[in-house]
């Protein structure tokens, strides 16, 4: 149990003067600042001992089958906005800049895990339109470093609850997560990782290539040209519903009081003695004691406008989907020998992604022969595919830095700190990017979660490579 | 997908038949250079959105290194040139600012 | 009941009949149907139940929009899902089924999700599934997965093949009715190269339809005329079955052809995918009718006007004999005409609009048929099948007036655009109110490489709706094409008259997006907006109201477009609900983003030839054939394959490494080295280059010696290793692994072309110029003498260097380097004559007991020595010195790439893991990548570690297991012992050693 | 293959061509003469201008780069012409290097080499992209190519020799069935 949950518990005693405020404040702004302020008080000096809100869940309209049978009676003219619409205020104490997966996230857990819900979460568009809703969706944590096991299975974890504590469905399915290795190379490195794994406490082993067929029937595991030597298997890996872990995250935060502001881009950030104070948008100047910037592809901008750079390039990845048809694969399979992973949503699309453009680009369109030899890899792996089709495709701005891990980390402007960096694996990540997102914005210092993904490290030389073990695919 | 011409063999060439080489115009940062310079040199990216120059090599061509002066917004491109130079050639400044009024080359 | 008409049909040949099975039923079509209409021919109305409710389907359009006649089609590894009846052009023995429905199509149970469709409004499953804990994934999940897909994926591999073809034009033209032959002609006449492209077997689009007359004659007639001069010119290419799927950027457009998907196996490829560079694109992909929401309009036999319009001109087909048309615009009264033409029943024509005159109405009025103004459908009569319709005022809340009984009803909410194709490559859209469409902006197009206009729209699919309008559009946008190519070409071009049309009056559309306007909300959760998928009114509704208020967020929230059609129907009425529900007007709502492909395109299609053999390229070394007859196993190196080990009959594969190995190190082994990289450094500079390029100093390396060199990235990391030869004063050779030859030789170029662009150096990569042969072993020498030719004694060639000369006739060089440990030899030689000196030496060496051997017992040779490998002891996070190679590393030199990264905080940390030897204590083989484990955990609770195995082997010579491994401060722990947890739970304790485990003087390399 | 494919394209393995690689200035004074006599009687002629290749007495010059020629001849020349070059450019910084062994090279004739072509690769093959006396090099497939009319309806391409198997079956496939007829078109 991290500290932050700890904290939680000591600070259980003044939840239920908050539980009820947050209860009233749904959908009534007023009371939202209401609260907010009430917890700014509370705050005094040290924030961090802040009552945390655990009682999101019982702030909001319950989501339920009886509620649904309810509201069927009325034509379902009951249900009540999932996240509020409000106004900015002046200012808050914290901004989040990036209303995706992980801006959310982070303002969930600095509500629930310590309290703090003065916070605005500012978008330039609509919520979850980023990465967050063009990703395969796929969840894993079967990574080889210390520090990346460390985040990612903690998200994964969290994933695992994540619908209960939401009470939002986000459709987390522990399908199984295969990475086949197909070069004696890749058979080693996925040993290793399984090794690493068991001491980090990730559940992975390497299953055979009988195993393999036995999990997904259509493949063709002789090869011809890369026979399939065996495969890194994460048994409680998976996918989820990518859209409802950005919405479930934004009902909790809106139902803590929290203002979820879209249609709101950032154009500049204001500083007062090498601080920050505050956010100009295209709706205004909004002020802040601390800001938090969570923007992916975009990151290089703000960081930009926040004065100092990134070790962070933009390109486009692309992903496409099948039409759909009756499940044929049940787990997630990932080949990087050929580049290309796919897996099978309830709807039965075939969701398949790829490698990315080598070359910068803000357009969220690819080139068409990275999905060339998606596909071709893909075929070549899973013959009966090949008279499916190819139902739709699109791209996404993915920040990769110099070291294609995450980068979680103060910056040299004081009271700013950035998240960034997830390239093609920020989906996976959300929840334990948040969390530690969180921890880091809340307390001015990084837990042991986000320590290690610090900007500090591209000087040093100290890199979390994970490209190592050919995990190169997310 | 990009085409680019290839200031060496004239050839209007498929971005199947390059290869990226990312940033161009970076200058290198030798066993003097302070940690804060190497960092720069090695990692901190303009990464711009808009005016953009970039290396790369007509790897099923001439297999020469060339610089494409594009935009990263509209993937317009402004002209390339050899990679053995440390600034754009004056034509190419020009034809950017023909399109991007007021833009200024920063080395 | 739809029918076959007894005269008509302009696309079918009465004279040949087509036998075709539906659902096993042996059914009768005509050449020229296509499956849609064999199907309606045939009183097939039912052909399918939708997604979610399961509800009774129809065939609603006529084209490639069609969300519901959705059959899978052939058998065995010819079975494909999903196809649309609409564009499946009958043939003779064709098979279809129809889908989504068990035990039938008829009676199908998946139907009760209907009775329960009220409490499974848009989004139900992200409010419930989720208690009790785990019941998602244990119960509901697997439910809802046994409910998806809508066809059967086929369960054999796909017999036919797929094609590729590149071209490159001025001008392509996408759309072959007369709007985008209109451009073709324009733009072909001025001799630019010119490619017009069709989706659909047939040229003239909707005119011939229509029944448009172009200089008083019939427009089928234009039609022919114009392909007949665009066929007689030599620089436009038509070509049709070829659908325009996609736009990307600087012009690379992509076209899936069906070449014999109608003529399945008769040899040719399937598909054709066309990958077309286009300097100038026009887009004349016309328009789509929308339908009408209204209660029961997803009842079979509810069709799009247009539809009905094309089934009895086109097909001869109609599907009812009498048809209710409803209608908000004029154009929809065309489908009545026809049908009364055709002698068919048109009880009424219902008529939003407050009042209904202009040229079309009164033609319809003059036929005697009955128009309802102001007047909406309240409801449709019938469940499987269209029985009636219930008519009411469309500005009421629905109360029904009467009731008209049918059999069928045409419905027309107006047209809209195609603006997919435009706006893949971010052209933006105008809202046009007057036609409730969004139509391109000409302001805003996309753009090319050049910055300019990349894609120019014309006719329907620019918002000009009418016959005229349409044509002279064609003209227009193909001379703004070629005026923006700026070849002065759209002067070249005799500016031909346009055909004349006689003018068209056409009363104004009523925007309506339901029906009646003030329909209750129960009603709402009647009204079909994507019949595939079963989002209503009420679900974009539910979505405004929870917040989803995004267009994107209602498509997500409710799957409104997300269907095989890609909301092709749905998507502008699902948007004008939206926009309603939240008190905006249209454009501020905006549209879902248009994404490739307009049409589904098969993966085959996509992979194209590079299936099988020809799925990568396999490289192969001159010595590849010999291997292969010798049993080679092989192993892929990159493109390459390496034989692994040469298993004897009955021999295991481990136990041929062992063979191998013992017998080189006691007799002569013989291994096939060719893949090693080659790459020729020459220039006064080349030494001052060298010394840049590798951590050691090369420029003192004197002319006849070898060196072995590491070459860092500027990160400080090791990429690669091998063995530098100073040819002469001028001229190095380097050697890299195998993996490295391309990848190094072009970091040298990067290096020499980026940076360093004034020195004088020239490099080539020679590495497939020669075949490099390894013979190794005590009696290696004695083989060479056996040969005959150059002096290969200890004298006249020690270790280390290197000579030229000959060897039993070949012209080689002979470098005395050994990456095992033994006596060894590497011969290079032409690599045509490669085999030859192979198997001269395999010939030679018989009476020594010469053996082949491959990649793992080299392995397992170098690592007796300890000697590291690129891609095991290094991973791209490794420095030299971690591997005890500091003595690699000059100390001389000013520079290096990589130099400055050693010097990083992190680099020079002392406790950076070190290279030892491990010894397990049971003499085991310790499992490949396993971790020494230290005690106690990190602040993330995870097992603390203090080192791992970089490679592990049995080592016949020493015969127990050995490992390399990177230990910290492992070479100050000597004798120490590491606890390495296996899977399993088992322990493996192994001691740190020295890592070279085999002859550690070096002396038997050196005889 | 059917007869009637047969007349549309044949493909045929070689011939060995000798090959040297050059690479030097090209502004290297009298290099242009040493290139033309290596070949023989072509005096001066023998420089070719970028993306093109010069041809005479059996024996070419093809440019591969700004500083780089691909020397073709007869395999038994090659030795010749290496010393002969070697001489004339002493002094020069310049790099010469046998390279006949590292390459394989194709025939295709018939019409339907141009087809072939666009199949495989992204290059512009049409008779306005791509005529006599032209040196592309390009990607076919998956590998690297380079490919020049030598003849009436005849092309001659190359690649590496260790794709030599693929590239093989790439063309036999690309040679297989009718093709759309794009470039039969007259003056396509």
């Amino acid at each position: 149990m991290g500290p932050a949950e700890e904290g939680r518990q000591k600070a259980g005693g003044n939840v239920a003067n908050f539980r009820s405020s947050a209860a009233s404040s749904l959908g009534k702004r007023g009371a939202a600042l209401h609260v907010s302020s009430v917890i700014v008080i509370l705050s005094g000096a040290a924030r961090v001992s802040r009552p945390p809100c655990r009682s999101v869940v019982e702030a909001m309209k319950r989501y339920s089958a009886l509620a649904i049978a309810r509201e069927a009676a009325r034509y379902h003219r009951g249900w009540e906005r999932a996240w509020a619409s409000p106004e900015p205020k002046g200012d808050y104490e914290i901004v989040i800049v990036g209303a995706g997966g992980h801006g959310l996230a982070t303002a969930y857990y600095l509500g629930r895990n310590f309290g703090i819900t003065d916070v605005a979460v500012l978008e330039k568009g609509w919520l979850g339109g980023g990465n967050t809703g063009r990703n395969t969706t796929i969840i894993r944590s079967n990574y080889l470093q210390d520090p990346s096991a460390a985040i990612y299975e903690k998200a994964r974890a969290l994933y695992e609850t994540m619908s209960r504590d939401l009470n939002f469905n986000v459709m987390f399915s522990p399908r199984g997560v295969m990475m086949l290795a197909q070069t004696e190379h890749e058979r080693r490195g996925y040993l290793r990782t399984v090794h690493a794994n068991a001491l980090q406490g990730v559940k992975t082993e390497f299953i055979t290539p009988e195993r393999v067929k036995e999990l997904v029937p259509i493949i063709r595991i002789e090869g011809p040209r890369y026979p399939v030597l065996g495969a890194l298997w994460q048994p409680r890996g998976g996918t989820a519903r990518h859209d409802a872990v950005a919405w479930g995250y934004a009902r909790a935060c809106s139902a803590m009081g929290m203002h979820i502001i879209q249609n709101c881009e950032v154009t500049g950030i204001v500083s007062e003695g090498g601080r920050v104070s505050g956010v100009e948008t295209v709706r205004g100047r909004i002020g802040c004691r601390k800001l938090a910037i969570v923007v992916a592809g975009h990151s290089g901008r703000l960081a930009e406008m926040a004065g100092f750079r990134l070790p962070i390039e933009s390109v486009a990845l692309q992903a496409l989907v099948s039409e759909p048809v009756r499940p044929v694969l049940d787990v997630v399979v990932m080949a990087n020998t050929v580049h290309g992973y796919i897996s099978q949503s309830d709807k039965g699309e075939l969701v398949i992604g790829g490698g990315t453009d080598g070359f910068n680009n803000y357009t969220q369109r690819g080139s068409f022969h990275h999905v060339e030899e998606t596909v071709r890899a893909l075929v070549e792996t899973f013959p009966i595919i090949s008279r499916l089709r190819m139902m739709r495709q699109w791209g996404g701005i993915v920040d990769m830095t110099g070291d294609r891990s995450p980068i979680i980390s103060k910056t040299p402007l004081e009271g700013c700190f950035i998240n960034c960096g997830w390239g093609t694996g920020g989906f996976k990540a959300i929840p334990g990017s948040g969390w530690a997102m969180a921890e880091l914005v809340a307390r001015g210092t990084p837990g042991p979660l986000a320590a290690p993904f610090g900007l500090e490290r591209f000087r040093e030389g100290r890199f979390i490579d994970e490209s190592v073990a050919a995990g190169v695919a997310h | 997908m990009l085409i680019l011409e290839c200031p060496f063999c004239g050839i209007m060439a498929d971005e199947t038949e390059l290869a990226p080489g990312g940033e161009a115009h970076v200058r290198r940062v030798g066993p003097e250079g302070s940690d804060e310079a190497f960092e720069a040199y090695l990692f901190m990216r303009r990464n711009p959105c808009g005016v953009h120059f970039e290396l790369w090599r007509h790897a099923h061509g001439c297999g020469r290194w060339f610089i494409a002066a594009r935009n990263t917004l509209t993937l317009e491109v402004y002209g390339t040139y050899p990679a053995q130079t440390d600034r754009p050639p004056a034509a190419i400044v020009r034809a950017i600012r023909r399109r991007v009024p007021g833009w200024e080359w920063q080395p | 009941m739809s029918l076959r008409l007894s005269s008509g049909g302009r696309l079918i040949e009465r004279d040949r009949p087509l036998d075709f099975t539906f659902n096993g039923r042996r059914l009768r079509g005509l050449a020229g149907d296509s499956l849609a209409s064999a199907l309606l021919a045939n009183g097939q109305m039912l052909v399918g139940r939708s997604f979610k409710y399961h509800r009774p389907r129809g065939v609603v359009a006529s084209g490639v929009e069609e969300p519901n006649a959705l059959v899978g089609l052939g058998r065995g590894g010819r079975f494909e899902p999903n196809r649309r009846a609409t564009t499946v052009e009958l043939f003779d023995g064709l098979e279809a089924v129809s889908q989504n429905h068990w035990p039938g199509l008829g009676f199908d149970l998946g139907a009760l999700n209907d009775l329960a469709a009220r409490f499974l409004p848009a989004g139900f499953y992200y409010k419930t599934f989720m208690a009790p804990r785990g019941a998602w994934e244990k119960l509901f999940e697997p439910l809802i997965r046994r409910a998806a897909g809508l066809g059967r994926a086929p369960e054999e591999p796909d017999p036919d093949g797929y094609e590729h073809f590149h071209v490159h034009v001025d001008v392509l033209v996408i759309g072959g009715g007369i709007s985008g032959l209109q451009a073709a002609l324009t733009a072909g006449r001025t001799g630019a190269r010119v490619m017009l492209v069709e989706q659909g077997p047939h040229w003239g689009g909707r005119a011939p339809v229509e029944g448009v007359r172009l200089d008083g004659r019939p427009a089928a007639e234009w039609v022919d005329a114009a392909l007949g001069e665009l066929e007689r010119m030599g620089n436009v290419h038509l070509r049709r079955r070829a659908m325009a799927v996609g736009v990307y950027d600087h012009g690379y457009a992509l076209l899936h052809e069906r070449v014999a998907a109608h003529t399945p196996g008769d040899g040719r490829p399937r598909h054709r995918l066309w990958k077309v560079r286009a300097r100038r694109i026009i887009t004349a992909t016309g328009a789509l009718e929308r339908p009408l929401a209204f209660v029961g309009n997803d009842v079979p036999g509810v069709m799009l006007a247009s539809a009905v319009r094309d089934y009895v001109v086109n097909w001869a087909v109609a599907p009812g004999r009498r048809t209710v048309v409803v209608t908000n615009n004029d154009d929809a009264y065309r489908s009545a005409l026809v049908l009364r033409e055709a002698g068919l029943e048109v009880p009424a024509i219902v008529d939003a609009r407050p009042q209904a005159d202009g040229p079309l109405v009164q033609r319809a009025r003059e036929m005697g048929i009955r128009v309802v103004s102001g007047s909406a459908i309240a409801g449709v009569k019938g469940r499987r099948r269209v029985r009636g319709v219930r008519l009411c005022a469309h500005e009421g809340e629905g109360a029904v007036l009467e009731e008209i009984a049918c059999d069928a009803v045409a419905m027309s909410g107006g047209w809209s655009p195609v603006v997919h194709l435009w706006s893949h490559c971010g052209g933006k859209l105008l809202w046009e109110e007057g036609q409730a469409h969004f139509r391109p902006d000409p302001q805003r197009p996309p753009t090319g490489a050049d910055g300019a206009p990349l894609v120019f729209a014309a006719g329907n699919a620019n918002g000009r709706m009418e016959t005229a309008a349409a044509l002279a559009d064609g003209q227009v946008a193909a001379e703004a094409a070629l005026k923006a190519l700026g070849t002065g070409r759209e002067r070249g071009g005799a500016r031909a008259p346009l055909p004349a049309v006689a003018p068209e009056e056409v009363a104004p559309m009523l925007p309506v997006w339901l029906m009646p306007r003030k329909a209750g909300a129960k009603a709402r959760m009647k009204m079909w907006l994507d019949f595939q998928n079963d989002v209503k009114v009420s679900d974009v509704e539910l979505a405004a109201r929870e917040g989803y208020e995004s267009v994107e967020h209602t498509k997500r929230y409710t799957t409104l477009g997300m269907a095989t059609d890609q909301g092709k129907l749905s998507n502008i009425n699902g948007l004008a609900v939206l926009s309603e529900a939240l008190g905006q007007p249209v454009p501020q709502t905006g549209t879902t983003t248009f994404r490739p492909p307009w049409a589904p395109v098969s993966f085959g299609a996509i992979a194209g030839e590079a299936r099988g053999d020809l799925f990568q390229p396999v490289r192969e070394t001159p010595i590849h054939r010999w291997h292969e007859t010798h049993g080679a196993h092989w192993e892929p190196v990159g493109q390459w394959r390496r034989p692994y080990a040469y298993p004897r009959d009955g021999e295991s594969l481990h136990d041929a490494v062992i063979r191998e190995v013992r017998n080189a190190r006691q007799a002569v082994g013989l291994l096939d080295a060719s893949t090693l990289g080659k790459i020729l450094v020459r220039g006064p500079d080349a030494g001052r280059f060298l010394d840049m390029i590798y951590t050691n100093m090369m420029s003192t390396l004197k002319p006849g010696r070898c060196r072995y060199g590491l070459i860092c990235n500027e990160n400080g990391f090791l990429i690669d290793d091998g063995v530098v030869v100073r040819l002469d004063k001028e001229t190095f050779l380097c050697h890299t692994t195998t993996g490295g030859a391309e990848r190094i030789h072009e970091h040298m170029e990067r290096w020499l072309q980026t940076e360093w662009w004034d020195w004088r150096v020239f490099t080539a990569d020679l590495t497939e110029q020669y075949a490099q042969i390894a013979v190794v072993g005590p009696k290696a020498r004695a083989l060479l003498e056996r040969l005959g030719g150059m002096d290969v004694s200890r004298e006249s060639l020690p270790f280390m260097e290197w000579r030229a000369g000959e060897l039993a006739g070949f012209a080689v060089r002979v470098f005395r380097i050994s990456f095992s440990g033994e006596l060894s030899y590497e011969i290079a030689v032409p690599a045509g004559q490669g085999l030859a000196l192979w198997e001269r030496l395999v010939e030679e060496g018989a009476a020594f007991g010469i053996m082949p051997y491959g990649t793992e017992a080299l392995h397992v040779m170098r690592a007796e020595k300890g000697f590291i490998m690129i891609g095991d002891e290094t991973d791209g996070t490794v420095i030299p010195q971690d591997l005890g190679l500091g003595w690699a590393i000059s100390k001389k030199k000013a520079d290096y790439l990589g130099k400055r990264a050693h010097q990083r905080p992190h680099m020079t940390d002392p406790n950076r893991w070190k290279l030892v030897g491990l010894e397990t204590l049971d003499g085991s083989v310790l499992p490949d990548g396993a971790y020494a484990a230290a005690e106690g955990v990190n602040e993330n609770g995870q097992r603390k570690v203090q080192g791992r195995v970089t490679s592990s082997y049995f080592s016949p010579t020493l015969g127990r297991g050995i490992a390399l491994g990177l230990v910290e401060h492992g070479p100050e722990r000597m004798g120490e012992v590491l606890a390495f947890p296996a899977t399993g739970g088992r322990i493996i304790r192994a001691r740190i050693v020295s890592p070279v485990f085999y002859d550690k003087d070096g002396e038997k390399q050196n005889v | 293959m059917s007869e009637r494919e047969a007349a549309r394209l044949r493909l045929r393995r070689g011939p060995g061509l000798g090959m040297i690689a050059l690479r030097c200035a090209p502004h290297v004074p009298g290099l242009g003469e040493a290139l033309g006599g290596a070949l023989g009687g072509m005096r001066g002629a023998a420089l070719p201008e970028r993306g093109r290749i010069v041809s005479a007495n059996g024996g070419a010059v093809a440019w591969m780069s700004p500083d780089e020629w691909l020397l073709l001849c007869p395999r038994e020349r090659t030795a010749g012409l290496l010393e002969r070059l070697s001489r004339e450019l002493a002094g020069e910084h310049h790099l010469l290097a046998d390279v006949s062994d590292a390459r394989a090279v194709f025939t295709l004739s018939g019409p339907g080499w141009r087809e072939a072509l666009a199949r495989l690769g992204p290059a512009d093959v049409s008779p306005a992209g791509f005529g006599a006396g032209m040196f592309r090099r390009s990607r076919l497939g998956q590998v690297a190519a380079a490919f020049w009319i030598s003849g009436p309806d005849e092309l001659r391409l190359f690649c590496r020799s260790s794709v030599a198997g693929y590239m093989e079956a790439l063309l036999e496939g690309a040679a297989r069935g009718e093709g759309p007829g794009i470039f039969d078109a007259p003056g396509a």
